[in-house]
C-alpha cells in the first residue's frame, strides 16, 4: 500500500536520458520538466489552441510581429529560493541556444544565433523580458513554441554554481557547458515540485516545492516507478502497491476500467501513428498505388481492438485539438477500390514489398493485420522485425520499403506536424532538413512554400484553413498512411483524485492531484 | 597395472612449487587473453550493430546538424583502430567511459545494478541448489521410479516453459491473489527516504542498517523471483546431481562402504554425494553463471533493475559503452567463478589438491 | 547357407554376422531393442515421430489458414469447437499456427543441431587430442564465447547477418558451442591416451585421421544426449531472440514467437500463451526422453551383454 | 570345529532383456574356522558367491538358497537392518581392486574408523587409536602418516592392507576375499596372505579367499572348492590338488608355464560340453 | 647382422618424474627377449618408447640398423608393431574386427585388403566367423587374438609384447602363447616381451632383463631361473614367490 501523503505512479520511463531541459527531448521527461519546472507562458489544457500565464503575468506583441514583451509575475522565487528575474529567462534562452541541443531549434527557429541571442533574448528590467523574433511569425506560433519545455526557466545562480570548465572547440566556442553536465541529472527550477532523486531505469521521485507560488500541490512527493511489463503494472496496481499505471495495453486497460476498486482516465496526445511509404521504390512512388495503400487498412477493425482505448483512428497528420486539425478520416477497408487504383498503376497482380517494423505494440499487431489486409489485393509486405533504434536508424537513412512508425509533436503548434510531414526543402541524399518527407523521399516544392507561408499567418482562422488545405493534399497524394492518433490512458486506484492527463507530456501536471 | 608409489618428500615439495606457479601463471593468460578477447568482441558488436548510436542520445526529432555535431563529439568519425585503442586505453585505466543512456559513468550504473542482479542469482541459486541437490540425489537413488519421473518432469518442465509466463503466473497467485510476497521491484517505496544502501545488496544493508522492516519488506520482494530463477537452476541441478550420483553410485566403493556395513544414508550423503559433490561445484557455478546474464526477462517482469537489462537496453540503443562495461563485468565474474569452482573444486578432490 | 532355416531375429542377432552389413544392421537391432524395452524413450520416440508427421502433414490437418485471422470478429477467442485452441490477438487459430509452426521448430532445432554440435565436436576433439597450445588456444576461445552474454552475442551476430529466423538459428548455434566443445573436449581426454589410440597411432594414422575416424565417433553419444537435452533452450531461445526483434518474422507461426506475443494476455486470455508453451514442453519432454533413451542404449559400456 | 557358515543349494540369477543369466547355479558348501579357496575361470560365479553370502547382490538378482545361513542367523529371512549390523562387524568382505574400492575423497583413516563407529559405540579419541592399531597390525611402517593420506596417495599394496585394515577393524568372524590380491605385485601379494593367514590362526576367524590362481590357492588354503558356470565341479583338500580327479581342474594346473619345464607347446584346456551340467 | 632392436642408454621422464633412467639392451634378429620386474618398474614404458608412444628425453634407439627421431614414419611402423596388455581396452568399441583390421590396411594403402583379412584371421585361429563381430561380442583370449591379427597384418619384424597375457586365464593364456609362439617360429619375428609371471618369461623368452625402478638390476639366461642362478635378492624373490604361499614355521 502506498502512502498516504505519495502519488505513486507505475510508467515505463526508460527514455529518460537527462534532466537539462535545454537537452531533453523524450516523453517521459517532458512530463517531469513540466511538472518541475516553469516557463514564461502554457498551454491552456482547457483549450488547446490558446496558452496562459507561466511565469509570465501578460505578454505583448509589437505591431510589426517581432517584439514580445514578458511581464513577469512579482515576487517569484525558485524552490532554492533565489529569485526569480528576467535575467533568469533572458540566461535561460542563452544557455538554450549556446549549448544547441537537441530541442534548441524550437528557439533557434526564430532567428537567434549564438552571436545575437544576448541581444534577442533580453532582460530589459527584473521583471521585463524582450524576445525578439525574425520574421513576423504567427503570434500563436510562438507563443506556442514557447510552452515547451526547452523553454524553462532556470535558476541562473545556482546553475552557475554547477558548471564545468571545457576547452572550446570550433564547434562549441564557450569556456563552460552552462550547467549541462550537472543539470542531467540536477534541479534548477521553479514548478510545483522539484526533482529530488532520478535512478535512470529505477525510480524518479518528485518533491514538493514549498517556494512555488501557485497553488501548492496537495501531495507531498511523486514517485515514478519504472515499470515495463503491462501485465506487471495492472498486478500492481490492483495489490494497490502503485497509485497510477501508465503503460497499460488495451486487455489489462479493460480489466481495470471493470475493476470496480479502479478507474481510468485518457486524453488524447499529440502523437500520430502512421505507415510511410519510401518514394525511392517505383511502386511505392505511383500516385495511385498510395492512395490504394490508403485503403487496405482495416481502420473499424483495428480501431475495435488492436488500440481500443489507447488511440482514435484519425487519417490526418495534425492531431485533435491543434490549430487547424482536420477532422476528415475519408477512408475505409476497401478490397475493390484498392485494386481498382492498382490496376490502374499497372499492378494487377500486385507487387511485393518489405517493411520495418519495431518490435512494440501495437504497432507490430498493426503491421500484422496491414500486412493481412494488403494480401487481399495482392500486395506482398515481407515484415522485418527490429528493435526500436535500429528500425529508426534504417529509416533516417532512407533505406527502407515501408516504415510504420509514430510521430509526436514537437512542441504544440501545427507548425511542428506540417513541417515534417508536408515540407521538404531540399530532397537530395545529402539534405540538411530531414522531415519526414524527406526520409521517404517526398519531394513537394509547393507544399513546402505553403508550410513556410502558413508560419507567417498571423490571422488564427487564416492559417487554421492554411493548415487544413495541407492535411487535405496529404489525404489525397502523400505517402503517408495516417491510422490512428495516440489515446494516453493511466489506471488509477479509486482514491486518486483530480488525476488528469494533458494533451502533451509536458502538461500532466500532477499538482492537483489528492488522494482519499 | 600401474603404480601408484608415493613421492619422496623433496621431489613433492618441488612440484608444489612449480605446480602453484604454472596455475599463477596459466591464471594471469587465461585472463588477460579472455579479456582482450571480451573488449575485442565486444568493440566489434557495437560497430557492427546496425543501430545509429548518436539517435539514443539526441532522439528522433533532432535536427539534422545536432546529431552531426554528436556524432564528432562522441568520437565516432575516428578511424575503428583509434576508437578501440582510445577504448582499450580507457579499460585499462579503470573508465569504462559514460553512458550514454544514464549519463553517469558505466562504473557507476554498474555498481548500482550489479548488486541487484548478484543479490537475485545468488538468493536464486542457494534455492535452485537447496531444493535442486536432494531431488536429483533422490532421483537417483531411487532410478526408474515413480519419484525420479516426478523429479525429471519437474525439471523438464523448468527447462521448457518461458520465464515470463510462470514469472507473470506467479506474480498473479502469490501476489496479487494471496497475497504472501510483495509484488515487482527491490523494495517499498515507503523505504524510499529511510533505507539507504550501503553495499548495494539489499538484503545485507537492511541488515548493517539493523532495518528490520525493511528488510522483511526486502525480502519479501526477492523471494519470488529469487524462486522463479532458483526453479530454473534447480532443474539443471537435480538433473546433473542425478547424473552424477548414478555414476557414483555405481563405483566399487559404494559396494565396499555397503560390505563395512553402513547405513543407505550415510552411503548416499556421506560417500557418493561428496564424490558427486565435486564435479557438481562447477555445475552450480555454470548456473549462477547463466542466472547472472541470463535473468533479463525476469528483470522485466518483476521490474528488477538489474545488470541484465542494464545490458540488453543499452545494446538496444548501441549504448557501446555500457554494453561493453557490463559486458567485461559479466565476463570477469565469469572467470571468477570458474575459478572459484576451480578452487573448490581442488578442495573438495583431494586427487587435484596441490599439497 | 546351410542354416537357412533361421529367423530374421536371429539373423541380426547372431554373433557371427557373415557381411559388414549383417553386423551393422545386428548392432543397430540390438541398439534398437535396448531402446524399445525403454519404455519411457519409446514414447519420446513416438512424440518426435507425431512432431514429423504433423509438420509434414500441416496444410491436411490445420483446420484454418494460420496466416489469415479474422481481426475484427474473432480475436481472443476462447477454445471452442471451432476453434479448438482459440484465437490469437489478429484473430487467427492458434491450433493451425500450432500445426504450421512445428515446421519452424522443427527447422530451428535441426539446424541448430547440426551447426553447432559439429562444430564444438571439432574444437574439442581437435583440443582435446592435439593438447599444448592449440588446446589452449582453442580452449581459450571458447572460454570467451563461454563468458560472453549470450544475448549479446547473439545479437551481434543476427545484426551482422540481418533479422530472420534462418539467421537467428545462426546466431544461437554461433553462441551454443561452447558448452559441446568443453564435452567433446573432456570425452576426448578419457579416451586419447586409451590403448586402441594408441594402437591406431602405432598403424601409422595421421593425427587427422584419428581424431575423424576413432575419436569423434565415440564423442557422439554424449553430444547427442546433451543436444537432446538443450532442445527445449534452444526453442525458448529463439524466442527471446523475437523479443529483440530477431527471431522468426511476423506473422511466421514460430511457437517461441507465440509465446512471446501471447505473454501479454496471460492474465485474461492464458490459451494465447499457453498452447504454444505446452507444445514446447511436449516436445522437449520427447526429445528429453529420447535423449536418455539414446544414452542408455548407445552406450555400449554399461550394456555390453 | 564348529561350523560359521552353512550354504545350501544357492543360486543367483539375474533377469536380462536377453534373458536370466544364471551366476551361480547350486553352491552348496560349510566353511568353519578355516580358509576355504574357491577358484574357477572368469565368469564361473566366485564373486556372485561371495557378495550373496554378504548381500551385496544388484538389486535386480533373485537370490535363492535352501539354507544360507551365518552361525544360526539365516540370512535369506534377516531384515535389511540386520544383515546391515553383520555386515563390516562379523561378516567382512574384502574387494579386489584397493583402486576402486576406496573412497576417493576420504582419507584413509576416516574410512576405517567410519566402519568401527558404525558397529560400536567408541569415542572419537578410542576409535582413532584402534585404527592406528589395526594399521599396524596390517604392518603398515607408518600408521600416523598414512592415516591422513588420501586413497590415492598410497600405492596398492598398501591400499589394500588399508581395505583389509577397514574390513578387520570390527573383529569379524568370517572374512570373505575376493580376488585381495590379483591388483598386486607378486612379492605384495605375499606380505598380504600373510596378514590374512595370521588372522585365521590368531583369531580363529573363518576366511574364504576367491581367486583364480591355483598355485596360490593350493599352497595357502586348507580346502578348495572349484567352480566352472556357477557350480561347483570339484571339492578337495588343498594339498590334494595335483591330484585333482576332474579334467577341468587338471587342465587348469596343467596349462601353466612352470619354470624349468620345457612343454612346447603348452597344453590347452578341452573344455567338454557335459561340465555344464 | 645388425641386432634387430639396439637401444642406448635410453631416457623417459614424465613431467618431472624418470620412469626410465639409462636403459640399454641389444636384441638380435629372430629372437625373444623378456622384461621382468615389479610394477611401475618401466617395463610397459620401455615398449612404449621405442614404438613412440612415450616421451624419450635421452639415448638412442636403432631399429635393423636405422636412428630413430622424435617422429617415426608410415615404414616404421611397418616393422614395429605392438600387443597391449590390456585386450578390454586395445580395440576401438565401436569397430567390427574387420574395420579394426582394414584400417592397417588403409593407412598403407594395401591392395588386397579382402584376402589379407581373411589371411590374418586364419593365422590367429579365428575363422571369418568372428570377422564382422565388435569387441564386446568376443571373449579376451579371442580379442588379444585381434590384437594379434592386426599387429601381424602390417607383416612387421619385430613385435612388442606388453603383458599379452596377464589379463587373460590360465587356460586362455595357455592358448595365446602357443598362438605366439607360432607365428614366431613361422615369420621369423623377433620379440621383445614384458611380463610379471617368471613362468611365462621362461617359457618364451631366451633371455631376459629384470628392472627394478626404471633401471636394468640383473640380466639372465632362461636356464638361469630354472637352475636359480641369480644374482640379485630381487630377483630371488621374484622367484620365491612365484612358487606359491609358504606358510613360515
Ligand atoms: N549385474 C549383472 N547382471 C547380469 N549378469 C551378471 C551381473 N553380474 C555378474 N553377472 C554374471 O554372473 C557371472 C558370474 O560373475 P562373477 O563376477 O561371479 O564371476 P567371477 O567368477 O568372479 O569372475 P572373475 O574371475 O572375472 O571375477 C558372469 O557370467 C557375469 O557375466
Ligand atoms: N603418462 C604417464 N605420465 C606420468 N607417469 C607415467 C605415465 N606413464 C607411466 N608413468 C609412470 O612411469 C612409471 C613406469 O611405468 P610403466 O607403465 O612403464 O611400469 P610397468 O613396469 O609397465 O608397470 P606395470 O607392471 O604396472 O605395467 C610408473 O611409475 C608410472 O607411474
Ligand atoms: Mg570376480
Ligand atoms: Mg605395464
Ligand atoms: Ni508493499
Amino acid at each position: 500500500v502506498t502512502p498516504a501523503d505519495t502519488l505513486v505512479q507505475a510508467w515505463a520511463i526508460d527514455d529518460t536520458i537527462t534532466l537539462d531541459p535545454a537537452e531533453s527531448f523524450e516523453l517521459s521527461p517532458a512530463e517531469f520538466l513540466g511538472n518541475a519546472y516553469d516557463m514564461l507562458v502554457r498551454l491552456d489544457i482547457d483549450d488547446t489552441t490558446k496558452v496562459r500565464p507561466g511565469v509570465a503575468e501578460s505578454w505583448t506583441v509589437s505591431d510589426d510581429g517581432l517584439t514580445y514583451t514578458f511581464k513577469l509575475k512579482p515576487g517569484l522565487k525558485f524552490a532554492s529560493g533565489n529569485p526569480i528575474t528576467a535575467k533568469d529567462v533572458a540566461w535561460s534562452f542563452e544557455r538554450v541556444v549556446k549549448l544547441d541541443k537537441s530541442p534548441a531549434f524550437i528557439l533557434t527557429q526564430f532567428g537567434l544565433t549564438k552571436d545575437n541571442v544576448t541581444e534577442k533574448a533580453k532582460a530589459a528590467d527584473d521583471t521585463t523580458f524582450v524576445f525578439t523574433v525574425d520574421k513576423s511569425y504567427a503570434p500563436s506560433f510562438v507563443l506556442n513554441c514557447l510552452t515547451a519545455t526547452v523553454g524553462a526557466v532556470m535558476d541562473s545562480k545556482l546553475v552557475l554554481e554547477h558548471v564545468a570548465p571545457v576547452t572550446p572547440t570550433d564547434d562549441y566556442k564557450f569556456d563552460n557547458d552552462f550547467g549541462n553536465g550537472w543539470l542531467k541529472t540536477g534541479y534548477a527550477g521553479s514548478g510545483p515540485f522539484k526533482i529530488r532523486d532520478w535512478r535512470a531505469n529505477e525510480i524518479l521521485v518528485l518533491e514538493r516545492n514549498d517556494n512555488y507560488y501557485g497553488d501548492k500541490p496537495a501531495l507531498a512527493r511523486v514517485i515514478y516507478r519504472h515499470v515495463k511489463e503491462s501485465a506487471t503494472q495492472r498486478l500492481m496496481l490492483e495489490a494497490g502497491d502503485i497509485d497510477v499505471a501508465r503503460n497499460l495495453e488495451p486487455g489489462d486497460l479493460e480489466a481495470v476500467s471493470k475493476n470496480a476498486e479502479l478507474a481510468t482516465t485518457s486524453a488524447p496526445k499529440g502523437t500520430v501513428y502512421y505507415i510511410s511509404l519510401n518514394q525511392k521504390n517505383p511502386n511505392l512512388a505511383k500516385p495511385e498505388v498510395r492512395q490504394a495503400l490508403k485503403y487496405l487498412v482495416d481502420y473499424d477493425a483495428i480501431g475495435a481492438t488492436l488500440i481500443k482505448g489507447i488511440g482514435e483512428i484519425r487519417q490526418t497528420y495534425q492531431a485533435k485539438g491543434v490549430l487547424g486539425a482536420l477532422d476528415s478520416n475519408p477512408f475505409t477497408f476497401d478490397v475493390a477500390k484498392a485494386k481498382e487504383l492498382l490496376e490502374k498503376a499497372g499492378l494487377k497482380d500486385g507487387f511485393s514489398v518489405t517493411m520495418d517494423v519495431r518490435n512494440t505494440q501495437p504497432v507490430t499487431g498493426i503491421a500484422e493485420s496491414f500486412q493481412q489486409t494488403v494480401g487481399q489485393a495482392g500486395v506482398k509486405v515481407e515484415i522485418i522485425p527490429g528493435d526500436g533504434k535500429q528500425t529508426l536508424t534504417k529509416y533516417r537513412a532512407r533505406n527502407h520499403d515501408m516504415y510504420i512508425g509514430q510521430w509526436g509533436m514537437d512542441y504544440w503548434d501545427p507548425n511542428s506536424n506540417a513541417e515534417t510531414f508536408t515540407s521538404n526543402p531540399n530532397n537530395a541524399d545529402d539534405g540538411t532538413v530531414k522531415t519526414l518527407a524527406w526520409r521517404n523521399a517526398w519531394d513537394v516544392p509547393e507544399l513546402t512554400e505553403k508550410t513556410k507561408a502558413a508560419l507567417l499567418e498571423r490571422d488564427n482562422d487564416k492559417r487554421a484553413a492554411m493548415y487544413k488545405e495541407l492535411q487535405q493534399a496529404a489525404l489525397d497524394t502523400s505517402p503517408f498512411v495516417l491510422i490512428f492518433q495516440q489515446t494516453e490512458v493511466a489506471g488509477l486506484r479509486g482514491n486518486v483524485k483530480n488525476y488528469k492527463l494533458g494533451p502533451n507530456f509536458d502538461s500532466n501536471f500532477v499538482a492537483p492531484v489528492t488522494k482519499d | 597395472m600401474s603404480s601408484m608409489e608415493t613421492q619422496a618428500p623433496a621431489r613433492r615439495a618441488n612440484k608444489r612449487a612449480s605446480a602453484i606457479l604454472k596455475a599463477v601463471v596459466s591464471f594471469v593468460v587465461i585472463v588477460g587473453t579472455t579479456y582482450l578477447g571480451l573488449l575485442a568482441v565486444t568493440f566489434f558488436i557495437g560497430r557492427i550493430v546496425p543501430i545509429d548510436p548518436v539517435l539514443a542520445i539526441v532522439g528522433d526529432r533532432a535536427p539534422a546538424h545536432v546529431v552531426e555535431r554528436t556524432r564528432i563529439e562522441m568520437g565516432f568519425n575516428l578511424p575503428y583502430y583509434q576508437q578501440f585503442y582510445l577504448y582499450v586505453k580507457g579499460v585499462l585505466s579503470g573508465d569504462f567511459g559514460t553512458s550514454v543512456l544514464t549519463t553517469n559513468p558505466v562504473m557507476d550504473d554498474i555498481r548500482r545494478v550489479f548488486p541487484a542482479t548478484m543479490e537475485l542469482a545468488t538468493v536464486g541459486t542457494v534455492i535452485g541448489a537447496a531444493f535442486g541437490i536432494p531431488l536429483g540425489v533422490l532421483a537417483a537413488v531411487k532410478r526408474g521410479s515413480l519419484a525420479d519421473q516426478i523429479v525429471r518432469i519437474i525439471g523438464l518442465i523448468g527447462y521448457s516453459v518461458p520465464i515470463f509466463w510462470l514469472g507473470l503466473l506467479a506474480l498473479l497467485v502469490f501476489y496479487a491473489r494471496l497475497g504472501w510476497t510483495a509484488g515487482p521491484g527491490r523494495i517499498d517505496v515507503v523505504f524510499e527516504y529511510t533505507f539507504t544502501p550501503i553495499t548495494g545488496f539489499f538484503l545485507l544493508d537492511a541488515i548493517l542498517n539493523r532495518d528490520w522492516a525493511a528488510f522483511k519488506d526486502i525480502f519479501a520482494h526477492i523471494i519470488l523471483p529469487a524462486s522463479l530463477l532458483g526453479y530454473f537452476s534447480l532443474a539443471y541441478i537435480s538433473r546433473m546431481t542425478r547424473s552424477f550420483m548414478l555414476n557414483e553410485l555405481s563405483q566399487e566403493y559404494i559396494v565396499a562402504a555397503r560390505a563395512k556395513g553402513l547405513s543407505e544414508t550415510r552411503i548416499i550423503w556421506g560417500h557418493a554425494l561428496r564424490n558427486a559433490a565435486v564435479p557438481l561445484v562447477t555445475v552450480i557455478a555454470l548456473s549462477y553463471a547463466g542466472l547472472l546474464e541470463g535473468s533479463v526477462l525476469t528483470e522485466t517482469v518483476f521490474a528488477w533493475p538489474g545488470l541484465g537489462l542494464y545490458i540488453t537496453n543499452s545494446l538496444q540503443n548501441a549504448d557501446m559503452n555500457a554494453v561493453l562495461g557490463g559486458t567485461i563485468i559479466i565476463g570477469s565474474v565469469f572467470i571468477g567463478i570458474n575459478l572459484l569452482s576451480d578452487l573448490l573444486y581442488r578442495m573438495l578432490d583431494p586427487r587435484t589438491r596441490i599439497r | 547357407m546351410s542354416d537357412t532355416t533361421m529367423t530374421r531375429r536371429e539373423w541380426l542377432l547372431t554373433d557371427r554376422p557373415q557381411s559388414r552389413t549383417q553386423a551393422r544392421l545386428g548392432r543397430a537391432y540390438v541398439t534398437w531393442r535396448r531402446f524399445t524395452a525403454n519404455r519411457l524413450a519409446v514414447i519420446g520416440l513416438g512424440i518426435i515421430l507425431l512432431l514429423l508427421f504433423v509438420a509434414a502433414a500441416a496444410p491436411l490437418l490445420a483446420p484454418h489458414s494460420p496466416y489469415i485471422g479474422d481481426l475484427r470478429n474473432a480475436r481472443l477467442l476462447p477454445p471452442s469447437s471451432t476453434y479448438w485452441l482459440g484465437t490469437d490477438d489478429q484473430g487467427r487459430d492458434i491450433l493451425s499456427r500450432l500445426i504450421y509452426g512445428s515446421r519452424l521448430t522443427l527447422q530451428v532445432i535441426v539446424l541448430v543441431a547440426i551447426i553447432a554440435a559439429p562444430i564444438g565436436l571439432l574444437v574439442g576433439t581437435a583440443a582435446g587430442y592435439a593438447g599444448g597450445w592449440i588446446d589452449a588456444v582453442l580452449m581459450r576461445i571458447t572460454d570467451i564465447f563461454l563468458a560472453f552474454p549470450k544475448l549479446v552475442l547473439a545479437l551481434a551476430f543476427v545484426a551482422a547477418l540481418g533479422p530472420g529466423i534462418e539467421n537467428a538459428i545462426i546466431a544461437i548455434a554461433l553462441t551454443s558451442w561452447p558448452p559441446y566443445a568443453r564435452i567433446a573436449r573432456a570425452e576426448t581426454l578419457t579416451v586419447r591416451n586409451s590403448d586402441y589410440i594408441s594402437a591406431v597411432k602405432l598403424m601409422g594414422a595421421s593425427p587427422m585421421r584419428i581424431v575423424l575416424r576413432h575419436i569423434m565417433p565415440l564423442c557422439i553419444s554424449s553430444l547427442i544426449v546433451r543436444v537432446t537435452l538443450d532442445m527445449a533452450g534452444i526453442i525458448l531461445t529463439a524466442a527471446g531472440l523475437g523479443f529483440l526483434g530477431l527471431g522468426a518474422q511476423p506473422p511466421l507461426p514460430e511457437w517461441g514467437a507465440m509465446i512471446a506475443s501471447g505473454r501479454r494476455f496471460i492474465l485474461d486470455q492464458w490459451w494465447v500463451a499457453a498452447a504454444p508453451g505446452a507444445a514446447i514442453l511436449i516436445v522437449s519432454l520427447g526429445f528429453n526422453l529420447l535423449g536418455d533413451g539414446l544414452r542408455d542404449a548407445l552406450d555400449t559400456r554399461s550394456g555390453g551383454q | 570345529m564348529n561350523t560359521l557358515l552353512h550354504v545350501e543349494d544357492l543360486r543367483v540369477s539375474f533377469p536380462t532383456r536377453t534373458g536370466v543369466v544364471e551366476a551361480v547355479r547350486g553352491v552348496s558348501f560349510a566353511l568353519g574356522q578355516e580358509r576355504l579357496g574357491i577358484v574357477g575361470e572368469s565368469g564361473s560365479g566366485k564373486s556372485q558367491t561371495g557378495r550373496a553370502i554378504m548381500g551385496l547382490t544388484p538389486q535386480q538378482a533373485e537370490i535363492k538358497a535352501r539354507r544360507l545361513e551365518f552361525s544360526g542367523i539365516d540370512l535369506l529371512k534377516a531384515s535389511p537392518a540386520e544383515r546391515r549390523a553383520l555386515r563390516g562387524n562379523r561378516i567382512a568382505m574384502i574387494l579386489q581392486d584397493p583402486k576402486y574400492s576406496l573412497d576417493p575423497v576420504m582419507t584413509i583413516g576416516r574410512q576405517i574408523v567410519e566402519t568401527l563407529r558404525t558397529h560400536e559405540k567408541v569415542g572419537k579419541a578410542e576409535a582413532r587409536e584402534r585404527a592406528l592399531d589395526m594399521l599396524a597390525a596390517v604392518q603398515i611402517r607408518d600408521p600416523k602418516r598414512v592415516y591422513d593420506l588420501y586413497p590415492h596417495e598410497v600405492s596398492g599394496g598398501m591400499g589394500q592392507r588399508a581395505m583389509i585394515a577397514m574390513m578387520l577393524i570390527a573383529g569379524p568372524e568370517l572374512l570373505i576375499a575376493d580376488e585381495p590380491t590379483s591388483a598386486l605385485d607378486v612379492t605384495v601379494q605375499l606380505d598380504i596372505l600373510r596378514i590374512l593367514d595370521r588372522l585365521v590362526i590368531d583369531r580363529g576367524m573363518g576366511l574364504v579367499f576367491i581367486s583364480h590362481d591355483l598355485r596360490l590357492v593350493s599352497t595357502f588354503c586348507d580346502r578348495v572348492i572349484v567352480m566352472y558356470a556357477g557350480k561347483i565341479i570339484e571339492e578337495l583338500k588343498a594339498s590334494e590338488l595335483s591330484q585333482a580327479k576332474h579334467p577341468y581342474t587338471q587342465g587348469l594346473l596343467n596349462c601353466m608355464p612352470k619354470i624349468g619345464a620345457d612343454r612346447h607347446p603348452l597344453p590347452v584346456l578341452d573344455r567338454q560340453p557335459e561340465w555344464l551340467l | 647382422m645388425t641386432p634387430a632392436l639396439s637401444i642406448d642408454k635410453l631416457r623417459v621422464v614424465y613431467d618431472d618424474f624418470i620412469a626410465l633412467k639409462d636403459v640399454s639392451l641389444t636384441v638380435a634378429q629372430g629372437e625373444s627377449f623378456g622384461l621382468v620386474g615389479e610394477s611401475g618398474s618401466g617395463k610397459s614404458t620401455l615398449l612404449r618408447a621405442v614404438a613412440g608412444l612415450a616421451p624419450v628425453s635421452g639415448g638412442t634407439i636403432d631399429v635393423s640398423g636405422q636412428r630413430l627421431g622424435k617422429s617415426r614414419d608410415k615404414a616404421f611402423y611397418r616393422q614395429v608393431q605392438m600387443v597391449f596388455q590390456d585386450p578390454y581396452g586395445s580395440l576401438h568399441p565401436r569397430q567390427t574386427v574387420d574395420r579394426l583390421l582394414l584400417e592397417p590396411l588403409d593407412i598403407h594403402g594395401f591392395a588386397d585388403t579382402e584376402k589379407r583379412i581373411q589371411r590374418a584371421l586364419d593365422e590367429v585361429g579365428l575363422g571369418s566367423g568372428f570377422r564382422f563381430r565388435y569387441s564386446h561380442q568376443l571373449s579376451g583370449g579371442q580379442r588379444q587374438r585381434v590384437a594379434i591379427a592386426r599387429a601381424l597384418i602390417l607383416e612387421p619384424s619385430i613385435l612388442l609384447l606388453d603383458e599379452p597375457t596377464s589379463a587373460l586365464d590360465a587356460s586362455v593364456q595357455a592358448e595365446v602363447l602357443n598362438l605366439l609362439e607360432q607365428v614366431r617360429r613361422d615369420r621369423k619375428l623377433t620379440f621383445v616381451m614384458v611380463s610379471h609371471d617368471l613362468g611365462v618369461i621362461t617359457h618364451m623368452c631366451e633371455r631376459l632383463m629384470v628392472m627394478q625402478g626404471g633401471e636394468e638390476i640383473e640380466r639372465l639366461e632362461a636356464g638361469d631361473l630354472a637352475t636359480r642362478n641369480v644374482a640379485q635378492d630381487y630377483t630371488r624373490n621374484l622367484l620365491v614367490a612365484s612358487e606359491g604361499f609358504v606358510r613360515d614355521a
